[in-house]
């Protein structure tokens, strides 16, 4: 099967420090891979280089057979690739439906925009929620929001930042169900960066591990986690011992 | 007159003040001479009512104001002015974009407006209700240099190279093409022709230039901030070229104040100059501390022959009194300090009479010198007095 | 956006209402055409200063732009200000894409100071290009009596039906644009350009399309200025103070980004000044204006987000 | 040659003062985060004081400056506390809106209370240039120019050796750490208020010296101030200097290739134009 995504020899640099150095991978059609790495290893930055808000130094990016890299933002995500911001980066002056109708907007007339918006937030069982004002919502919510917001702009791959920072296991265990549903019923590939360890290892089939930028392993959660590289990575990263 | 009077006392509106709007800028970048024009019309106002004048009038003239600090107000003031207050006349408003806004409304209100604004445009549209007291812009930049040459070649020192400078407003750039198009008629050879903006923060390049150039006789078109500049700068740089103002900047009691002894000799054109009126300036000097300067003169005329004019029509009627205004030939009060004598108009509205005049420095006053017709003392040239 | 149409009806009523009440030729009809003009002019600023959040300081260069436009062709060539308008507001959009290529990416205090540079580099141009625009001296709209075709009338009071037709075009793009998916994505630009981007939206296209639209209505009520008024020079066109800031203040002080902000601001800030210069220019001079800097100055301590926040705010209590 | 070296010469000294007239502004953005459109009137205000004091006590502008400063110091710190204070947190538009409306109160209010004649002294040195060489020094561009020279350098010690301008750059960079170091930020806006306007009414002084003043004078350098410090930064004091004799400069070495009606386009230009490729001016960081 041809690569959804391919990245080839993806260099980012800003001023004099190296944050991504050659790194190349390939993602299959419906796959569900995990990214992971310590604070500072370039995981948002390779996300940021796949989206196009930043621009890759060296390398090429391909989605769908198709050279994006050099590519404006929104140009990527109408070609089907977008991503949510850690943090959470949803317009504040907007209510929670208004921000996933935007999103919709793009490619939809507004009464068609507004049916997908509703259709996108039930997805991630936030229906409830419509009409709240975003500083009204928790952090979970806001999260998950934001993965409404970039199902509206009906991706082939999504790619996830820390969507499941502060959940309690029990949310956790929810929210890794919505995801599989999503590419089960959708066949959306998802690539999803976390810091905690169970819930990557439950949800992803396989694993990039990232380190000083460079891509030092990959392969199943289980392979990953053995890989001595990656074990020396987290040494001393609190989260590594959750794992 | 005395019919005229007891014609007027048995009016039954008699005792309603005819009232005429007085649209000047007093706030805003051109404060000092919206000041100047009600000091000249409220004194011509007094000097009317001692002279009798206004007696014959049955009524008294009030006077309403509308401060006009820049153009996009004018339109709005004068409409105000006319419907609201009802005023029969209107006397403004010497920043010519300012008389040129307003008399678009005066114009189709059917109201008579007199100016001493100077752009050429005033009277050159074909309205009926404007009436200018002093000549174009345009006359006063060819006389500028044909005065300037006539006393340069009389005191023996002919010119052949002339600098203009001169600020890109309206003002600026008609006296300059004045002075310009004369030049050329004559063959006098240009060396420096340029505009700056209003408002200079450094004069420094504009005289670099005038420096390098070699003039005989340099024309600055100025306002007072930029006048000042433009003189201390040549002083500095020794450069005692002859200067010839063109009026605005250089003929204002603060010209003097800012620049002390250097101002001694300046010419500067002028639509009129307070010696030709000596007991009136007298009065202006004592109760506003200063000499008159040529604004209120001129407006303190057309305001008198507007009051003037509306005895000889006996109405309030503004399309009489226009008609009374286009006719009327005043030859006394604030109208005789006119150079010619009078305020009179041609089928334009434009002044048949005025002819701009040449003025010098002299200690604190500044003195007609040219032409000899009209001259209070002879000229000095580099020192030198012109016979 | 039903009850935006309706403001915007009611408003057009009463103005059209007023313009055949009020006597045609006198001052009270020429105050409500002064408030429309004022009105359309915030409303235009507001399509970018309020839904795009680009505080332009720089809205002169396109309303000059419309003023110049049609009044230069009308004496040049003898064209209609009906034809005039669409070139002039075709010209300001033009100009509107030119001036974003190097202002795009500014943001906060940067574009409002770049764009106030802009207007006044227009200003200087149009004073220099004398060839062009008649210079500094300005340029008087040949009269020819009432009429349609040429666009102008006697007195101020036949003016109130075009006024108000320019008004609720204006108004009219505002809400569509407010309320329609352009507006949708100015406002998600406005919160964060980069989320805006990943989600889909050409942020520099949709940024342009709405400078666009803003600099061609300001054009056009540029038009209907100088038809207005009938004499225009570059300091009255291009003005920063009187035209550019202006525009902001009228916009500011109603209430930014709302459809209602720019109509309050117009209703205050017109009839107070004519009637601090009606009252007070008798007296000392500058009392007036000091008075008027005053009034703004206790607005924007008492109601910072403008003066609509009275009402919106009360209903959102209750 | 001679005339590019004197343009150059003219530029670097009428830079020098249009660096100390605009350095209270960014002082003022820089600390307190506001875009002060009254900060030429303030400047204004300063040539006031600075006449008085040459008329009534004989003092040189140059010297009368200080007095300007110490006046509009005072007043700027009482606007800070009475309305800025008030506007702090509010939307950037409410700002401008306020200065704006504080612009057309002092200008007016400067009319109401000194009329609207030009005002200007007259010093022995002011029709006095050095020769250095082929070049005219004008004697009042020169003591101007030192004087910004000193007021620069003045400021630059208050500001890096004083506790009060280490305070007052903690609050700039980040006045909530400056409250938990005992830095009562209230107090420390008021006095860079003051001090920002301050400085510019000493520049307003050392402009008076050579130049003129009327209610309208602030008109004249409002939108020059703003060249002056975005293109050296907003909020960089040193910037600010530097932009000053950048703007002098351009407008000077403008005059020699094109007309002088136009050296204000060619500053507008080259403003734009620098904006677009470097948007936070030569010496400001690139985050405020």
């Amino acid at each position: 099967m041809t690569p959804i995504v391919e990245v080839a020899g993806v260099t980012v640099r800003f001023g004099g420090l190296v944050a991504l150095s050659d790194v190349s991978f390939a993602v299959r059609p419906g796959e569900i891979i995990g990214l992971i790495g310590p604070n500072g290893a370039g995981k948002t930055t390779l996300f940021s280089a796949l989206v196009g808000l930043n621009r890759p130094d060296a390398g090429a990016i391909a989605l769908d057979g198709q050279r994006i890299d050099g590519l404006r933002p929104h140009r990527i995500a109408r070609l089907g690739m977008t991503k949510t911001f850690q943090n959470t980066a949803l317009f504040p002056a907007m209510t929670l439906l208004d921000n996933v109708v935007t999103a919709a907007a793009v490619r939809l007339p507004l009464g068609a925009a507004r049916a997908l918006a509703r259709d996108c937030l039930e997805k991630v069982g936030l229906g409830a929620a419509a009409d709240t004002d975003i500083d009204d919502l928790t952090f979970p919510q806001k999260a998950l929001g934001e993965v409404a917001r970039s199902l509206a702009t009906a991706p082939k791959v999504l790619l996830l930042d820390e969507v499941m920072a502060a959940l309690t296991p029990n949310e956790m265990d929810a929210v890794v169900a919505t995801l599989r549903e999503l590419r089960d019923r959708e066949g959306i590939t998802l690539v999803i960066v976390e810091h905690h360890m169970r819930a990557i290892m439950r949800i992803s089939e396989r694993i990039l591990a990232l380190n000083f930028g460079q891509l030092i392993a990959s392969g199943t959660p289980a392979e990953v986690s053995r890989d001595p590289q990656v074990v020396t990575a987290y040494l001393g990263q609190p989260d590594a011992s959750h794992a | 007159m005395a019919a005229l009077a007891t014609l007027a006392a048995s009016n039954a509106w008699s005792a309603e003040p005819v009232k005429i709007g007085i649209l000047v800028p007093l706030s805003g970048p051109t404060a000092q001479f919206g000041n100047n024009i009600r000091n000249g019309v409220e004194l011509a106002l007094e000097d009317m009512k001692e002279t009798g004048g206004l007696k014959a009038l049955g009524a008294d003239v009030e006077l309403v104001y509308a401060d006009v600090p820049a153009p996009n107000a004018a339109a709005a003031a004068t409409q105000r002015l006319i419907s609201q207050d009802g005023v029969v006349g209107i006397i403004g408003s010497f920043v010519s974009s300012i008389t040129l806004a307003a008399s678009e409304v005066t114009e189709r209100a059917g109201v008579p407006m007199m100016t001493h604004s100077f752009a050429d445009q005033i009277t050159s549209r074909g309205y009926k209700f404007i009436f200018q007291v002093a000549n174009k812009a345009s006359l006063f930049g060819e006389k500028q240099l044909t005065y300037a040459l006539d006393i340069a070649k009389r005191a023996g020192s002919p010119v052949s190279k002339i600098a203009i400078l001169y600020e890109d407003t309206a003002y600026g750039t008609a006296q300059a093409k004045g002075l310009r198009d004369t030049a050329n008629r004559l063959g006098i050879q240009i060396v420096v022709d340029e505009s700056y903006p209003l408002n200079l923060t450094d004069a420094s390049p504009l005289v670099n230039k005038l420096r390098a150039s070699g003039a005989d006789l340099v024309f600055p078109v100025s306002y007072f901030n930029d006048a000042i500049l433009i003189i201390r700068t040549m002083r500095q740089q020794n450069l005692d070229i002859p200067t010839v103002g063109g009026a605005a900047g250089y003929i204002i009691p603060d010209f003097k104040k800012g620049l002390g002894d250097l101002v001694e000799g300046v010419y500067s054109i002028a639509p009129a100059n307070y010696d030709a009126l000596p007991a009136i300036a007298e009065k202006y000097k004592k109760k506003y501390g200063a000499f008159m300067p040529h604004e209120a003169l001129m407006y303190g005329a057309a305001f008198q022959h507007m009051v003037k004019a509306i005895e000889v029509a006996q109405s309030r009627d503004p399309e009489k009194i226009r008609d009374a205004i286009a006719a009327l030939r005043k030859c006394d009060g604030f109208s005789a300090g006119l150079p010619g004598g009078c305020t009179a108009f041609d089928a334009n509205g434009l002044t048949s009479v005025a002819f701009p005049v040449f003025v010098q420095w002299r200690g604190d006053d500044i003195v007609t010198v040219y032409p000899p017709e009209v001259a209070k003392a002879p000229a000095y040239w580099r020192g030198k007095e012109v016979k | 956006m039903m009850r935006s149409l309706l403001i915007i009806a009611a408003v057009a009523c009463v103005a059209l209402l007023l313009g055949a009440v009020l006597q045609p030729r006198g001052y009270a009809v020429r105050v409500v055409c002064l408030i429309l003009l004022a009105a359309s002019l915030g409303q235009c600023w507001n399509i970018v200063g309020g839904l795009a959040n680009q505080v332009s300081l720089g809205h002169a260069a396109f309303f000059g732009i419309g003023a110049y436009t049609s009044t230069m062709l009308q004496i040049k060539f003898g064209l209609s200000p009906w034809a005039g308008l669409p070139i002039g507001m075709l010209f300001a959009a033009l100009v509107s894409v030119l001036l974003s290529i190097p202002t795009m990416r500014l943001k906060g205090p940067y574009f409002s100071l770049a764009t106030l540079a802009f207007g006044e580099a227009c200003r200087i141009v149009a004073t220099a290009a004398t060839g062009l625009t008649g210079g500094p001296q300005g340029v008087s709209v040949p009269f020819a009596g009432n009429s349609w075709l040429l666009l102008q009338f006697r007195g101020a009071g036949a003016y109130v039906p075009v006024f108000v037709g320019l008004f609720v075009v204006v108004c009219v793009a505002f809400t569509l644009l407010a309320n329609g998916r352009l507006g949708y994505m100015l406002r998600a630009i406005r919160e964060n350009e980069d989320a805006a981007e990943v989600t889909g939206i050409n942020t520099l296209g949709v940024r342009l399309a709405g400078g666009a639209i803003s600099a061609a209505l300001t054009a056009a009520t540029g038009t209907m200025f100088a038809q207005f008024t009938f004499f225009i020079d570059p300091d009255i066109v291009f003005s920063a103070t009187s035209i550019s800031i202006r525009a902001a203040l009228i916009a500011i002080l109603g209430g930014v980004g709302t459809l209602a902000g720019p109509i309050v601001g117009a209703l205050v800030i017109v009839p107070l000044e004519e009637l601090l210069s009606a009252y007070l220019s008798n007296k000392a001079a500058g009392i007036a204006p000091l008075i008027f800097g005053l009034i703004l100055i206790g607005i924007v301590v008492w109601r910072p987000s403008g003066l609509v926040s009275l009402v919106t705010q009360r209903r959102g209590r209750t | 040659m001679i005339a590019v070296l004197q343009a150059l010469a003219d530029g670097l000294m009428i830079g020098g003062v249009y660096g100390v007239i605009a350095v209270g502004l960014s002082l003022v953005f820089g600390v307190l985060g506001i875009v002060n459109f009254a900060q030429a009137e303030f400047m204004m205000l300063g040539m006031y004081v600075a006449w008085f004091a040459w008329r009534y006590l004989g003092l040189d502008p140059l010297v009368g400056a200080a007095l300007s400063f110490v006046a509009v110091f005072c007043l700027g710190a009482l606007v800070q506390r009475l309305l800025i204070q008030r506007i702090m947190k509010a939307p950037p538009v409410a700002q401008i809106f306020l200065t704006v409306g504080l612009l057309i109160v002092l200008e007016n209010s400067a009319l109401l209370l000194f009329g609207p004649e030009f005002r200007t002294v007259k010093t022995a040195y002011q029709t006095r240039a050095l020769m250095i060489g082929p070049i005219f020094v004008s004697v009042s561009y020169l003591s101007a120019f030192v004087a910004a020279v000193i007021v620069s350098g003045g400021l630059w010690l208050v500001l890096t050796r004083t506790w009060i301008g280490r305070a007052i750059r903690a609050t700039a960079q980040n006045p909530m750490a400056a409250t938990l170091f005992g830095v009562d930020t209230r107090w420390i806006y008021a006095v860079a208020f003051g001090l920002g306007t301050g400085l510019s009414a000493l520049g307003g002084g050392i402009v008076l010296s050579y130049s003129s003043v009327s209610p309208t004078s602030g008109s004249q350098y409002v939108v020059l101030m703003f060249t002056v410090v975005v293109l050296g930064g907003l909020g960089s004091v040193m910037g600010a200097l530097v932009g000053g004799v950048i703007v002098g400069m351009i407008q000077s070495l403008s005059t020699l290739v094109m007309p002088i009606q136009l050296q204000n386009l060619a500053l507008f230009t080259i403003f734009i134009a620098l904006l677009a490729f470097r948007p936070q001016g030569l010496l400001g960081s690139p985050s405020r």
